[in-house]
């Protein structure tokens, strides 16, 4: 059994560099890779272009990075909440790629399975579609997108073993498993961390393949964006 | 008189059909959740990754690991099912997902809508609403006839950047319910108390008017 | 909940017509949905197009169809282990339609996810990429492979809720989710059908949204093509 | 003297890295498994969904839902992982799987491979090897020399319908260890007892053999 195993979050991140792209798995602030960002905005790396869904609150998730101005380029889907962002933004400072939710997601799989380009037909005759080659199939246009790879992935599950297989909870799972698959490297954290042979195989989400190095996360905030709630009756 | 935001949603509700899959965007669309006709068995489908969502969670019982595309903290039906979001946009883009109900601010004659972005604005991004009106088989739009200046957002063409064309089916708004058909705005429906006249004034597109236009049952 | 079970393999069946398109789940004879396809066996359907990774043997699986004519073209990866299809083929009666066993997934995939077409290296410059669009990406000339769809899909699964949702067993699993996703009605059959709220769902492998009809299968005889075994020592 | 079935599959594993994933072919590559060096961990692949691939099952514990691409009954090591189809070949694909082992029934000077297909017979198939061939990092060709009527199966060209292009990294045969450069064959090892020229004999291409040419240590 290969083992993935880095046993703190300093070997995690062995190898990041200024410039690099990076992945961020997450969708709002569930399920983001808390202690890789924490420690990525502590270290002196700047012009970093990001891929994640979202961009983070103020002072949590990817804020922190656009909080000492490490990201150059920020693509993603929705970047709303975030008053840094919209500063550096409108300054000029702040390059964004926005995307469709889907195609981000399909493009980030796609770099993992060795797909290069697909069609689609989400943003067609948007102003997404700028640019792109438009092809019509069964009576429909269609875009092509290309897919997107990262130096590092960053992703965060509930469980994992030693051989790098991961299981998400709930809906945490989001885009952790297509960028884990996206990576050269791809960096795991998770809330539990067990022996090689203590998951089932058949509830895996992302088998150890994907995932270069795992570690135990040290300390998981979990924040919620929007606490909704019913009252009992 | 015209219909608050709740009355659009229980009207959006008798769209709903049995068995069918629905994606709900963000304000008014949620709230339709809370007007399933009885007898009618759907199941809501979140772009984060859930099927079969359920109602928000007692007090106390929020889990950070289980929200919807607004981020709110949510629950599951018995028989949900979880997912990564490029299975969740499988589903959508695949049209699986039959009814997708989302805001606008401007919808066209020809079933253009506008939603996510204006000039000049700070752009938060379109999030998974291009992919869902590029592929859902029926689009109904939930929106205030016309924007805080009181300018129609039913027009001939959209003026803000468009986020999906020839889609929008249905439109449900506070003063009346419209189709788009292939000539254009047909009015069917209009709300309790308002005037032919009232919604004619409000729509800046042309309306297909044909017989005696009901009012909403509600 | 959307309820989908149906009580017999004849409602299952129900609008099956000769000229249809059929997909089938399986590898081999490994996760082959054995109720439906022997049911089909029984009717009096020809003409049909089936897309399978394999075809059967003589008298099991896709066999069964074959040895009545039922079947005008096969599109698979690997149809080897079959006399009756040799027989067929040779005398020019079956079309075959032979694709990668990469592609042939991702093809399925892909038209459940309402992805019309994608490029893929595999293929390329071999007879299977005659007549299709080559594109260099990266450096590496790929093709354009277009999506698949059926007018029926058959999967297996091990156990499933009646809100349509499918977990599968070990490498059973093969094909049955991507061609649960591309067909217009897909048929699962399941060795145990549980009330919806009884699977986890997050161990879920096919969410109910794919699945038109779920039935509980009569009779598994789950055979075994390649028996090896090693002795203990 | 010429090597066997299992001499072959033996050097073959002289190639395996610690922490590498492999897939390996149906014939002379399954055998690979077996000679795995001391202190070596690799994972191997098998593309009809399963990773962590283990030996045959002890008699009586075959399971009909545990079997590898060639259609055996097999079992799991511990940290295995299941997955389908498309996520078996997004590893090979997205060349998560670094090696693939895989017969040939020809191999050319510039690294094509033919292995699917003999016009005028039965035929069977692709299966995965397209794929793989199309995507691997490394593809190492297990394979006799020359076929059964003694012609070379190490050619200048390929004659059969090719099964991908400039793949093949290098070869192991009954004779020789070879590997494919920009420039052609180069001639790495002989098989133990084999002259140099048995393996030119054998040989249709051209061999680039620098300085000796060292015996196979197995």
């Amino acid at each position: 059994m290969i083992n993935k195993v880095v046993n703190n979050i300093e070997s995690a991140l062995k190898g990041v560099e200024s410039n690099m792209t990076f992945m961020f798995g997450g969708f709002g602030l569930s399920g983001i890779p808390e202690n890789s960002i924490a420690a990525l905005s502590k270290k002196d790396i700047f012009g970093l272009t990001c891929i994640s869904n979202n961009a983070g609150v103020d002072n949590f998730g990817l804020g922190l990075l656009l909080k000492r101005k490490q990201i150059i380029k920020m693509i993603s889907s929705y970047v709303g909440e975030n008053a840094e962002f919209e500063r550096q933004m409108l300054s000029g400072t702040l390059e964004v790629d926005l995307i469709p939710q889907g195609s981000l997601a399909e493009r980030c799989r796609a770099g993992g399975a060795g797909i290069p380009a697909f069609f689609t037909p989400a943003g067609y005759g948007t102003e997404v579609a700028e640019g792109k080659e438009v092809r019509e199939f069964n009576g429909k246009p269609h875009i092509l997108e290309t897919a997107l790879t990262a130096d590092f992935a960053f992703v965060k599950a509930w469980r994992g073993d030693t051989a790098g297989n991961l299981i998400f909870k709930g809906t945490a799972r989001n885009f952790n498993p297509l960028m884990a698959m996206a990576g050269k490297i791809t960096v795991a954290e998770v809330e539990e961390l067990v022996p090689a042979g203590e998951l089932d195989p058949n509830q895996i989400h992302t088998p150890g393949i994907f995932i270069q190095r795992i570690l135990q996360g040290k300390k998981y905030e979990k924040r919620i964006e929007q606490r909704t709630v019913r009252s009992r009756e | 008189m015209s219909l608050d935001k709740n009355k659009i949603a229980q009207r959006i509700a008798q769209e709903l059909e049995h068995n069918m899959y629905v994606n709900l965007g963000i304000g008014i669309p949620t709230l339709v959740a809370n007007y399933i006709p009885k007898g009618i068995d759907v199941e809501f489908q979140s772009e984060n990754g859930v099927l079969g969502m359920g109602p928000f969670p007692f007090e106390g019982e929020e889990d950070a690991d289980l929200i919807n595309a607004g981020k709110q903290t949510i629950t599951m039906m018995p028989g949900a099912a979880l997912f990564d979001s490029a299975t969740s946009f499988a589903m959508i883009r695949g049209r699986h997902v039959q009814l997708t109900v989302l805001g606008a601010m401007e919808v066209s004659e020809n079933g253009d809508i506008a939603n996510w972005k204006i000039p000049g604005k700070m752009v938060k991004g379109m999030g998974g609403a291009m992919d869902l009106v590029a592929s859902a088989e029926n689009i109904i739009v939930a929106m205030m006839h016309t924007n805080r200046k009181g300018e129609s957002k039913i027009l001939k063409k959209c003026q803000l950047p468009i986020t999906g064309v020839n889609c929008v089916k249905k439109i449900v708004t506070n003063l009346a319910v419209l189709e788009v058909t292939k000539n254009g705005f047909k009015l069917l429906e209009r709300a309790p108390g308002v005037s032919l006249e009232e919604i004619i004034k409000a729509t800046e597109a042309e309306l297909i008017i044909e017989e005696e236009i009901p009012e909403m049952i509600l």
